[in-house]
C-alpha cells in the first residue's frame, strides 16, 4: 500500500461528481425542507447540466485523436483508474442529457407521487446517472463493478417505486436478472484478474498476459462472461426478458430512463472491456456476433406483434441493442466508435419517441397513448407531435429523413464488413428490413386518416385554433421542452451527423 | 501450482451451486442465496489469485471487500422488492407469471 | 456549384415546406400546392439543365468521422438520367394538375413528389459511394407515403401490402448494397466513385471482387428489378397513384441499373465478369417471364409492370456483355424505358381513373372511338414498348442483343449467344402482348361507357412524351453521344 | 452533282415522313390531309427521279449521311444511305405506286372519317419503304422494315371497328414480327462478322469470313424475308390482310412491304450467292409458295383474295430469281420482276378496288360481269391480267422471261438442284397463273346478271370481350369466306359497308390507274435501258414454251368456265373444295399449334409467379408471424424461466466465445 493515488483532478471527475452531489443535496434538502418538488427538479437539472458542461472539454469535436485526459493515476507514470477520452466524454454527456430529459418528462407526473417521493425519485435518477458516467471513465475493476451496480440498482428501485401490480412484476424481472448478471460480472472480474494479474481494464493489463498462452482462454472467458453480464443491461437476447415487463410496468419517464441512461451505462461498461482487449489483435468475437444476430431478429419479430407502443419500444430496444453491439463483433477501435455512434442515434430517437408519448399521455390519457391502434389519424390531430414521432421512428428504422439513423446503420455495418463477417452482415441486412417493417407499421397508423367510425370523439379543437396551438396549449411545458430539444437535436444531427458522430473522435 | 487446484475447484463448485440455485429454485429468497453463492465464488477467485500473484496493489483483496459491500447493498434492494412482491401477491414464487 | 446545390435544395425545401404546410390551420389548397410544386419543379429542372451544361463539381466535407464527403458532379452517364428525372418531375406535377390526387392533403402529395425528385437527383449527382446510398434511400419514404396514402383505396389491405412490399424489398436491396459498398470502400480505400472507376479494381483479389460484386448485384437487382426479385413491382405499380407509378418506373428503377454501372462494372470489372453470365441469365429469364406474364395478365397496370421487368431484362443483358456497345445499350435502354413507361403509366393511370379499374376483362369503349388522343398515345406507347425500330425502345434492345452476341472476351460466348436467341423470343412475346392490349382497348366499335379524352395538362404531358419517344427513336445519338466518352472510359479495360 | 444526289436521297425519305407527321396533325382536315399526303409522295417521286437521273449522269457519292454515326465503341454504325442504280430505280417505282395509291385513296376513302389518319399512315409506310430501299446500313434497313410492318398493322386494321380487320391486322403484324426475330439475329450475325452495320462493308468483308456463319446469317435472314414477303410457311397473313382498304392492299402487296425482302436480298446478292445452302433453302421455299399460292388463287371465291394469293406466287418468283441467278447474272431479274410486279399488281388492285366500289363487293359472284357493266375498267384490268399472266409484250412477260433465263443459266452453268427446282416450279406456275387470270377475266366478263340478292350483314357485331387471347385470333376461320349451305358465296366483309353510291371517280385516281396501265404496257422497255442492269436475255425456246403453256391454260379454263352457268371456272371444283381453298388449306392450324402452347406457358408463368416466386416472399411473412407466435409462447413471464435463459445464454456465449475465438 505504499503507492497512493496521487493525482486527483476534480474537474475531470465532475461529470460523475455533479450528479452524485446533486443527489446528496436533494436528499439533504428534502430532510430540511419537506414537500418540495420543483426545487428538486431544478437542483437535479442544474447538477446534470454542470456535469454535462464538464464533459464538453473532452469531446472529440474538431480535434484529431485528442489526447485522453486521465486522473486517479498511479504515481510513477503508471496506469490510471479514470480516463476521460472522447468516447468516454461523449457517453457521459449523452447519459447526463438523457437523464435531464428523463427528469423533464417525469416533472409533470410528480403530483402523482407521494410526498417526499419526488426527492427519492430524483436522487435515484441522479445516482444511477452518476453510475453511468462513472462506468464510462472507469479503467479498473473496482470502479467498473461499483459504477455498473450503481447504475443498475437505482433503476430497480425506480421501477418498483410506483407500487402498481405491473410495476412489481417488472421490478422482479429486472431485479432477478440484475442480481444474476451482477454475479456474472463479478465472476468476469475475477477471471480477468486471474488472467491478467492486474486490476486494470486497460490494454496494458491485457497485453501483460500475451506471453502466457495458458491464460488466454481465461481472458476470453472473462470477456464472454462479462458480455453475458452486460448483455442483461443492454437487453440482449437471451438476457432481455425483463425488458418488456419493466418498460411496461414502469412509469413512462423511467422506461425512457431504462431505454436511455441504462443502455449508455451498459455500453460504456462493455466498451471499457472491448477497448482493453482491442489491441490484442483479437479475431472477431463470435459470442457478440451470435448475441447480436439473435437480439436483432427476436426483437424485431416480437416488436412486429406488439399492440402497445411501450412494449413495441421495449422490443425495439432489444433489436436495437443487437445493432449497438453488432460492430463490436469486430474487436477494433473503429468498432468502438461505430457502436458508440449507433447508441447515440438510437438513444436520441428513442427519447424523442418517449417524449412524444409522454405528451400524448397528457393530451389523451395513458390508456390511449399506449395503444397502437389509437394513433390512427394522429397526423391530422396533432401534426407537430406526429411529425416528431415520424422523425423518431424513421431514425430508428434508419431511413431518410432520419438520416442520423441511416448514418448510424452505415457506421455499425462498416466494422462488420471490414472484418468480412459476411453472414452477420447479411443477417443484419434482413433485420434492417424487419426493423423497417416494425417502425413503418406504427408510422402507417400515424399517417392514416382517422377512421370516421371511430368511437373516440375527435379532440375538441375550436375553430380558428390551429392544431399546433391546440397541442401546445395542452402539453406541460417541460414535456414540450423535451420534445422540442430532442426533435431539434435529431433534425440537426440528421443534417449534419458529424456534430454527433464527431463527438466520439476519430 | 498444485495447491491452486483446491480453491479453484471450490470456485467452480460455488459458482455451479449458485447457478443451480438460480435455475432450480422458485422461491425468490433461495434465488438470492444462489446469487450470493456466485458472488462468493468470485470473491474466492479474487482472493486465490491475489495470494498467488502477489499484486502490489492488493487488488484481489480490495475487490473482495468491494464485492461484499455491493452484495449487501444489493440484498437490501432485493429484499425490499421481494417484500413488495409478497405484499402484492402473497407469495414469492418466481415461477408464477407476472401480471 | 451553386447550380448543383440549388438543384438539390429546391426540391428539398419545397418538399419539406409543402408537407409541413399541409398541417397548418389553413392547409394549402390543391391548386396552390400544384402551382408551388410546379414552380419548384421548373426551377429545379432549370438548375439541373444548367448543371448538366456547366458540369459543376462539389466536394465538401460532410462526415469526416466516417470519411463521407459531399461529392456531387455531373458526367455524361448521369446527365441523361438527370434530365429525365427533372423533366418527369415537372410532368407528374402538370399531370396531377389536371388529374388531382385522392386520399389525403394535396400539399403532402406534392411534397412527397418533390422529395422523390430530390432523392433521385441526389442519387444521380452523387460521386461518393456512401452518399449514393443515402440518396438512394431518400426516395423510399416519400414513395411509400405516395403509395400507402394516395394509392388505390378500393382494397386497403392490398394497399398496405403493396406499399409495405415496396419499402421492405427495397430496404433489403439497399442494405445489401450498403454492405457491398462498405466492402468496396474498405477494399479499395476510397469512397469516391471517380477514384473507384479510375482504379478499375486494381489491387483487388478476384475472390474479393466476386464477393463484393455479388452483394452489390443482389442488392441492386431488387431495385432494378431482376427476376426473381421482381414480385414487389406489380403490386406497387397497381396500387400507386399515377404520379407514383411514373416516378417509380421511370426514375427509381433506373437508380438500380445506374448503380450497377457505377458501383459494380466500373470498379469491379473482374468480379462483375465472373458474375455476368448469371446476371445475364436472370435478365433474360426476366424478359421471357415478364413477357409471358403480360400475355395473360388482366390488370393493365400489372401488365405494364411486368413489361417493365422484361424491359429491364434487356438492360441487364446489355450490362452483362461487358462491352462498350452493351453499356451504351443499357444506358440508352434505361432512358428509353423511362420515357416509355412514363408515357404508359400516365396513360394507364388516366384510364384507370376514368374506368374505375384497370381490368382488361371488362368491356370498355374503344379508345380509338371515344378518345382518339389517348388512343394515339397508347398506340405509340405500345409500339415503343414492343421495341419498334424508329422508336425509342428499339435501340436499347437491338444493341443489347448485339452486344451479348459479341460479348467481352472473358464472357462465355456460346451461353451469351443462346441468351440472345431467347431474348429475341422475348421481343416476339412483347409484340404479342402489346397487340393484345391494343386489340382489347384501342380497337373495336364500342362507344360506351363513354369517357373524356385527354385535355390540358394531361394531354400536353402525353404529347411531350410521345414526341420524346419519336425524337429519341430517330436520333438516339442525343443520349449515346452524351454517354459515349464516359462509357468508353469504363470499358477500356474490360474490353481488352 | 454529289450534293444534290445526297439531298434528294434524303428528301425522298423525309418528304413522306414529314407528310405523315403533318398529316396526323391535320388529320381532321380532309383537303389538307389529301394535299399533304399527295405532295409528300409527289416530292419523293420527283426527288427519286432526280436521283435516278443524276447517278447516270455524273459522279456522285453513294454514301449519304442521315442522323450521323452512333458512338458504340467497337461497333461502327454509320447510319448512312446507299445510293446506286439498284436503289434509285426501285425508289422511283415505289414512288410511282405510292403516288398512285395516295391519289386513289383520296377518292376511295372520300367518305371515311379516318381518311387523314389513313393517308398519314400510308405516307409513313412509304417513308419506311424508301428507307429500306435507300438504306446503306443494316440498322436502317431494319428500321424501315419494321416500321413498314407496324404501318401495315395500322393500315390493315384501318377499320378498327370491325373485328375481322383487327384480327387480320394483329395476325399480319405478329406473323411478320415473329419471322423478324430471326431476321434481327441474322442482321446481328452479319454485323458481328465485320463489326460494322454498313452494308458496303458487310459485302466487302464477308467473302473472307467463314461460310458457315454466312449461311447461318442468311438462313435467319431468309426467315425474316419469308415473313415479310409472305412466303410459306408465313404466307397466311397476307390474304387475311385484304381486310384493309384496297389502296392499302395495293401499297402493301404491289411495291412495298412484300417486295422489301426481294430488294434486301438483291442488295446483299454479292454475298448471298456465296451461300449455296441458303440459296437452296430459298429455292425450296419459293417453289412451294409459287405453286401452292397459284393453286389456291385459282380456287378463291373472292377476287381480291385471289390477287393476294397471286402476289404470294409472284413474290416467290422474284425471290426464286435471286435463289438461282448465277453471280454473273446478278440480282437484275429479280429486281426487274419486282418493278414490273409493282406496276401491274398496283394496277390490278386499284382497278379491282374501283370495280368493287361500283359493284359493292369483291366476291367473284358479286363481280361477275362487272367489266361488262363498267367498260371503263375493261382496259386497265385486261392489261393487268395479261401482264400478270406474262403475255408479251407486257412488262410481266419481260421480267418473267428474264427470271426464266436466269434459271436456265443456272441449270446450264451450275447445274445446281435449286436451278432445277425453280425451273420446274416456274413451268407449273406459268400454267396456273394463266389459269387464274383467265378465270378472273371470264368471271368479270360473264354475261349473266350479277346476283344482287346476296347481301349479308356485317360480321362486325359489337364486341363483348371476356378475354381475347392470342389463340382466338388464329383459331377462327378467315372471315367472310365461309360459304353458307345454299352454296351462295358469302359476302366478304371487307367492302360491304363501303358504299360510295355513284360518286364519280376523281380525276386523280383515274390518272393514276391510267399511268400504271401505261407503265405495265411499256415498262418492259426498261430492259433496254441501263437502269436495271439486266442484259436483254431471252431464251427463245423457253419463252415459246411458256407462251404455249399460257395458251393451253387459257383454252382449258375457257372450257371449264363454259361448263357451268356462273361462268366461274372455279365452280368446277365444287363448293366444299372452294371453301377449303378460301381457308388457304387451313395453314392457320400451324399458327395455332405455335401460339396456344405459348399462351399455356404464359398461364403457367403467371401461376408460378404467384404461387412459387411470390409465395416464397410471402412465406417469409408467414415464417415471421410463426416465429413471433412461437417466441410469444416462450415468453412465459415467469422470472424463473428467464433466469434459466440467462444462464443458458451464458453457456452459449461462453462456449462460442472460447471455441470460436
Amino acid at each position: 500500500m505504499s503507492q497512493a493515488v496521487v493525482s486527483v483532478n476534480a474537474g475531470l471527475l465532475l461529470p460523475v461528481l455533479a450528479p452524485a452531489a446533486g443527489a446528496a443535496i436533494i436528499l439533504v434538502t428534502d430532510v430540511v425542507v419537506q414537500h418540495l418538488r420543483r426545487t428538486h427538479y431544478v437542483i437535479a437539472l442544474l447538477s446534470l447540466l454542470v456535469g454535462a458542461a464538464a464533459t464538453v472539454a473532452g469531446l472529440g469535436l474538431g480535434r484529431v485523436a485528442g489526447e485522453a485526459r486521465r486522473t486517479l493515476c498511479l504515481p510513477d507514470g503508471g496506469q490510471c483508474m479514470y480516463v476521460a477520452d472522447s468516447v468516454t466524454s461523449t457517453l457521459q454527456l449523452a447519459a447526463l442529457l438523457t437523464a435531464a430529459l428523463t427528469l423533464l418528462l417525469s416533472w409533470p407526473d410528480d403530483k402523482l407521487e407521494s410526498p417526499g417521493g419526488t426527492a427519492v425519485i430524483v436522487s435515484l435518477v441522479l445516482a444511477a446517472t452518476a453510475g453511468a458516467t462513472a462506468v464510462a471513465g472507469a479503467r479498473d475493476l473496482g470502479t467498473w463493478l461499483v459504477a455498473l451496480e450503481l447504475a443498475t440498482l437505482p433503476t430497480v428501485a425506480l421501477v418498483a417505486l410506483r407500487g402498481a401490480r405491473s410495476a412489481i412484476s417488472g421490478a422482479v424481472a429486472l431485479l432477478t436478472a440484475a442480481l444474476v448478471s451482477f454475479g456474472l460480472l463479478a465472476l468476469a472480474a475475477g477471471l480477468w484478474y486471474t488472467a491478467t494479474g492486474s486490476g486494470f481494464l486497460t490494454p496494458v493489463a491485457a497485453l501483460a498476459m500475451v506471453g502466457d498462452p495458458t491464460r488466454r482462454p481465461i481472458l476470453v472467458l472473462a470477456v464472454v462472461v462479462a458480455i453475458a453480464g452486460i448483455g442483461f443491461k443492454l437487453s440482449l437476447v437471451p438476457f432481455h426478458a425483463w425488458t418488456p415487463e419493466a418498460y411496461d410496468g414502469a412509469p413512462l419517464p423511467i422506461a425512457a430512463f431504462l431505454a436511455g441512461v441504462s443502455k449508455i451505462a451498459a455500453l460504456a461498461a462493455l466498451l471499457v472491456m472491448i477497448r482493453a482487449i482491442a489491441p490484442l489483435g483479437a479475431p472477431p468475437l463470435a459470442a457478440i456476433a451470435i448475441v447480436s444476430a439473435v437480439s436483432m431478429t427476436l426483437g424485431n419479430i416480437m416488436a412486429l406483434r406488439q399492440n402497445g407502443v411501450i412494449r413495441l419500444l421495449a422490443w425495439s430496444t432489444v433489436a436495437q441493442a443487437g445493432w449497438v453491439v453488432l460492430p463490436l463483433a469486430a474487436v477494433s477501435s473503429s468498432a468502438v466508435h461505430a457502436s458508440g455512434a449507433y447508441l447515440l442515434a438510437y438513444v436520441l430517437a428513442t427519447l424523442l419517441a418517449f417524449a412524444v408519448i409522454a405528451a400524448l399521455v397528457q393530451i389523451r390519457g395513458a390508456a390511449r397513448a399506449r395503444d397502437l391502434a389509437q394513433y390512427r389519424g394522429l397526423l391530422g390531430d396533432h401534426p407537430i407531435l406526429a411529425s416528431a414521432l415520424a422523425l423518431a421512428l424513421l431514425s430508428l428504422a434508419g431511413l431518410p429523413p432520419g438520416i442520423l439513423g441511416l448514418v448510424a446503420k452505415v457506421a455499425a455495418l462498416r466494422p462488420v464488413v471490414d472484418s468480412e463477417l459476411w453472414l452477420l452482415a447479411v443477417i443484419a441486412a434482413f433485420n434492417a428490413v424487419l426493423g423497417v417493417a416494425v417502425y413503418l407499421r406504427w408510422l402507417l397508423v400515424v399517417i392514416s386518416t382517422s377512421d370516421p367510425a371511430a368511437k373516440v370523439p375527435a379532440p375538441a379543437v375550436p375553430d380558428g385554433v390551429s392544431p399546433v396551438a391546440a397541442t401546445v396549449a395542452r402539453v406541460h411545458p417541460a414535456t414540450l421542452v423535451a420534445v422540442g430539444f430532442t426533435a431539434v437535436a435529431l433534425v440537426v444531427t440528421s443534417l449534419s451527423p458529424q456534430t454527433l458522430v464527431g463527438m466520439l473522435g476519430i | 501450482m498444485i495447491h491452486l487446484w483446491l480453491p479453484l475447484l471450490l470456485v467452480c463448485v460455488l459458482a455451479g451451486a449458485g447457478a443451480y440455485g438460480v435455475i432450480a429454485r422458485r422461491n425468490a429468497v433461495l434465488v438470492l442465496i444462489g446469487v450470493e453463492l456466485i458472488l462468493n465464488a468470485a470473491n474466492l477467485l479474487f482472493v486465490t489469485t491475489a495470494s498467488v500473484r502477489g499484486d502490489q496493489l492488493r487488488t484481489g483483496y480490495v475487490l473482495t471487500l468491494f464485492l461484499i459491500t455491493i452484495a449487501a447493498a444489493e440484498m437490501g434492494v432485493a429484499l425490499a422488492v421481494i417484500l413488495a412482491l409478497f405484499r402484492d401477491r402473497g407469495h414469492i414464487d418466481l415461477s408464477e407469471p407476472g401480471s | 456549384m451553386i447550380l448543383l446545390f440549388a438543384a438539390l435544395a429546391i426540391p428539398a425545401v419545397a418538399g419539406t415546406a409543402l408537407i409541413l404546410s399541409g398541417r397548418g390551420s389553413r392547409p394549402l389548397s390543391g391548386g396552390n400546392a400544384n402551382m408551388l410544386s410546379l414552380v419548384a419543379s421548373l426551377a429545379t429542372a432549370a438548375f439541373v439543365l444548367a448543371a448538366v451544361i456547366a458540369r459543376p463539381v462539389v466536394d465538401q466535407q460532410w462526415l469526416p468521422s466516417l470519411g463521407i464527403r459531399l461529392q456531387f458532379a455531373v458526367d455524361g452517364i448521369s446527365a441523361p438520367l438527370l434530365i429525365l428525372t427533372a423533366a418527369l418531375s415537372v410532368a407528374v406535377v402538370v399531370h396531377a394538375g389536371s388529374r388531382p390526387p385522392h386520399g389525403g392533403s394535396p400539399a403532402t402529395f406534392y411534397g412527397c413528389l418533390q422529395l422523390v425528385e430530390l432523392g433521385a437527383l441526389a442519387t444521380f449527382f452523387a460521386r461518393d459511394a456512401i452518399i449514393f446510398y443515402v440518396s438512394f434511400e431518400i426516395v423510399l419514404i416519400p414513395m411509400w407515403v405516395l403509395i400507402s396514402r394516395y394509392g388505390d383505396s378500393r382494397d386497403l389491405v392490398a394497399r398496405a401490402d403493396a406499399s409495405g412490399r415496396f419499402v421492405l424489398f427495397t430496404v433489403l436491396g439497399s442494405t445489401l448494397m450498403l454492405i457491398g459498398i462498405l466492402a468496396l470502400v474498405q477494399a479499395s480505400g476510397t469512397a469516391s466513385l471517380d477514384a473507384l472507376a479510375a482504379s478499375r479494381g486494381a489491387g483487388l483479389e478476384r475472390h474479393t471482387q466476386i464477393i463484393i460484386a455479388a452483394l452489390l448485384l443482389v442488392g441492386l437487382s431488387i431495385k432494378i428489378p431482376v427476376f426473381p426479385l421482381h414480385t414487389w413491382l406489380p403490386p406497387a405499380h397497381t396500387i400507386a397513384p399515377t404520379a407514383g407509378s411514373v416516378m417509380l418506373a421511370a426514375v427509381l428503377l433506373k437508380m438500380g441499373t445506374y448503380g450497377v454501372v457505377r458501383l459494380v462494372i466500373a470498379p469491379l470489372p473482374i468480379g462483375f465478369g465472373a458474375l455476368a453470365p448469371a446476371f445475364a441469365i436472370l435478365g433474360v429469364a426476366g424478359i421471357i417471364w415478364g413477357g409471358l406474364a403480360c400475355l395473360v395478365e388482366n390488370d393493365l397496370k400489372r401488365l405494364i409492370a411486368y413489361s417493365s421487368v422484361a424491359h429491364m431484362g434487356f438492360v441487364v443483358l446489355g450490362l452483362s456483355s461487358g462491352t462498350t456497345v452493351g453499356l451504351q445499350a443499357a444506358l440508352f435502354a434505361n432512358i428509353a424505358h423511362g420515357v416509355v413507361s412514363a408515357l404508359l403509366f400516365f396513360l394507364v393511370g388516366g384510364l384507370k381513373e376514368r374506368w374505375g379499374s384497370a381490368d382488361l376483362a371488362t368491356a370498355r369503349a374503344a379508345l380509338r372511338e371515344v378518345s382518339p388522343r389517348l388512343g394515339f398515345a397508347l398506340i405509340v406507347g405500345f409500339a415503343a414498348s414492343l421495341g419498334l425500330p424508329g422508336l425509342v425502345g428499339f435501340w436499347g434492345e437491338f444493341l443489347a442483343m448485339y452486344s451479348a452476341w459479341n460479348p467481352a472476351p472473358d464472357r462465355p460466348l456460346l451461353l451469351m449467344r443462346v441468351l440472345v436467341v431467347v431474348a429475341v423470343l422475348g421481343a416476339g412475346v412483347a409484340a404479342g402482348y402489346s397487340l393484345r392490349v391494343l386489340r382489347l382497348i384501342w380497337s373495336g366499335d364500342r362507344t360506351t361507357p363513354a369517357h373524356t379524352d385527354a385535355r390540358g395538362g394531361e394531354w400536353s404531358v402525353l404529347a411531350v412524351l410521345v414526341c420524346s419517344v419519336l425524337v429519341l427513336g430517330v436520333a438516339p445519338g442525343l443520349v449515346l453521344n452524351s454517354t459515349a466518352k464516359d462509357v468508353a472510359a469504363i470499358t477500356a479495360e474490360v474490353s481488352r | 452533282m454529289s450534293d444534290s444526289v445526297s439531298l434528294s436521297a434524303q428528301v425522298v425519305i423525309l418528304a413522306p415522313f414529314v407528310a405523315a407527321i403533318l398529316g396526323l396533325l391535320v388529320a381532321r382536315n380532309r383537303p389538307a390531309g389529301a394535299l399533304i399526303s399527295i405532295a409528300g409522295a409527289a416530292v419523293s417521286l420527283v426527288a427519286g427521279a432526280h436521283v435516278l437521273y443524276a447517278i447516270h449522269h455524273g459522279p456522285f457519292s453513294p454514301e449519304v449521311p442521315t442522323v450521323g454515326p452512333l458512338p458504340l465503341g467497337q461497333l461502327k454504325m454509320p447510319l448512312t444511305l446507299l445510293v446506286d442504280e439498284l436503289s434509285a430505280i426501285v425508289v422511283v417505282a415505289v414512288a410511282i405506286v405510292g403516288l398512285a395509291v395516295q391519289l386513289f385513296s383520296q377518292w376511295y376513302l372520300h367518305d371515311d372519317d379516318r381518311y387523314g389518319v389513313f393517308v398519314a399512315s400510308v405516307s409513313l409506310f412509304l417513308s419506311a419503304m424508301f428507307l429500306v430501299v435507300l438504306s446503306g446500313d443494316l440498322v436502317l434497313t431494319l428500321i424501315g422494315w419494321e416500321v413498314m410492318g407496324w404501318c401495315s398493322y395500322l393500315l390493315i386494321g384501318h377499320n378498327s371497328r370491325k373485328e375481322s380487320a383487327n384480327k387480320a391486322a394483329t395476325k399480319a403484324f405478329l406473323v411478320t414480327r415473329i419471322a423478324d426475330l430471326a431476321f434481327v439475329i441474322g442482321l446481328i450475325i452479319l454485323a458481328s462478322g465485320v463489326s460494322t452495320t454498313s452494308i458496303t462493308a458487310v459485302i466487302d468483308g464477308w467473302p473472307d469470313l467463314p461460310a458457315a456463319s454466312l449461311t447461318a446469317a442468311f438462313l435467319c435472314l431468309l426467315i425474316g424475308v419469308a415473313g415479310k414477303s409472305a412466303q410459306f410457311p408465313f404466307h397466311d397473313w397476307l390474304p387475311d390482310a385484304m381486310e384493309g382498304p384496297t389502296p392499302a392492299s395495293a401499297l402493301i402487296h404491289a411495291a412495298t412491304m412484300v417486295a422489301a425482302g426481294t430488294f434486301f436480298l438483291a442488295r446483299l446478292f454479292p454475298i448471298f450467292v456465296l451461300s449455296d445452302p441458303a440459296r437452296l433453302a430459298l429455292a425450296m421455299i419459293t417453289a412451294v409458295t409459287m405453286v401452292g399460292a397459284a393453286i389456291i388463287a385459282f380456287g378463291q371465291s373472292d377476287l381480291k383474295r385471289m390477287l393476294a394469293y397471286s402476289t404470294l406466287s409472284q413474290i416467290a418468283l422474284m425471290l426464286s430469281a435471286l435463289a438461282v441467278a448465277p453471280a454473273s447474272v446478278g440480282a437484275g431479274p429479280g429486281v426487274l420482276h419486282l418493278l414490273s410486279h409493282a406496276m401491274f399488281k398496283a394496277l390490278l388492285f386499284l382497278a379491282i378496288g374501283w370495280l368493287s366500289v361500283l359493284v359493292a363487293g369483291t366476291a367473284a359472284a358479286k363481280m361477275s360481269g362487272g367489266v361488262r357493266y363498267h367498260p371503263q375498267l375493261r382496259l386497265p384490268i385486261a392489261i393487268g391480267l395479261l401482264a400478270l399472266a406474262g403475255v408479251p409484250p407486257l412488262v410481266g412477260f419481260v421480267s418473267k422471261e428474264s427470271i426464266l433465263g436466269a434459271a436456265y443459266d443456272n441449270v446450264t452453268e451450275l447445274g445446281s438442284l435449286s436451278g432445277w427446282i425453280v425451273l420446274v416450279s416456274f413451268g407449273v406456275t406459268v400454267v396456273l397463273t394463266a389459269a387464274y387470270c383467265t378465270r378472273a377475266w371470264l368471271v368479270l366478263t360473264h354475261l349473266s346478271p350479277a346476283d344482287e340478292a346476296v347481301r349479308r350483314a356485317s360480321l362486325a357485331a359489337s364486341r363483348t370481350v371476356v378475354d381475347v387471347s392470342l389463340v382466338e385470333i388464329f383459331t377462327e376461320p378467315a372471315p367472310g369466306t365461309v360459304r353458307d349451305s345454299s352454296g351462295t358465296p358469302g359476302q366478304p366483309a371487307a367492302e360491304v359497308e363501303h358504299d360510295h353510291g355513284h360518286a364519280g371517280i376523281f380525276p386523280g385516281a383515274r390518272v393514276s390507274i391510267g399511268a400504271l396501265a401505261f407503265l405495265s404496257v411499256v415498262g418492259g422497255l426498261i430492259i433496254f435501258t441501263p437502269l436495271v442492269g439486266v442484259e436483254p436475255h431471252l431464251v427463245w425456246g423457253l419463252a415459246a414454251s411458256s407462251l404455249l403453256l399460257i395458251l393451253v391454260a387459257w383454252l382449258s379454263v375457257r372450257r371449264m368456265a363454259a361448263m357451268n352457268s356462273s361462268g366461274d371456272a372455279a365452280d368446277f371444283l365444287g363448293a366444299r373444295r372452294i371453301a377449303l381453298f378460301d381457308r388457304g388449306f387451313g395453314v392457320d392450324g400451324i399458327y395455332v399449334a405455335v401460339v396456344s402452347p405459348v399462351v399455356r406457358l404464359a398461364r403457367i408463368v403467371v401461376t408460378a409467379d404467384r404461387d412459387l416466386i411470390d409465395a416464397s416472399v410471402r412465406s417469409t411473412v408467414v415464417a415471421t408471424r410463426w416465429a413471433g407466435a412461437a417466441s410469444e409462447r416462450a415468453h412465459t413471464r415467469k422470472p424463473s424461466d428467464y433466469l434459466v435463459w440467462l444462464l443458458l445464454g451464458l453457456l452459449v456465449v461462453g462456449v462460442s466465445g472460447v471455441t470460436l475465438w
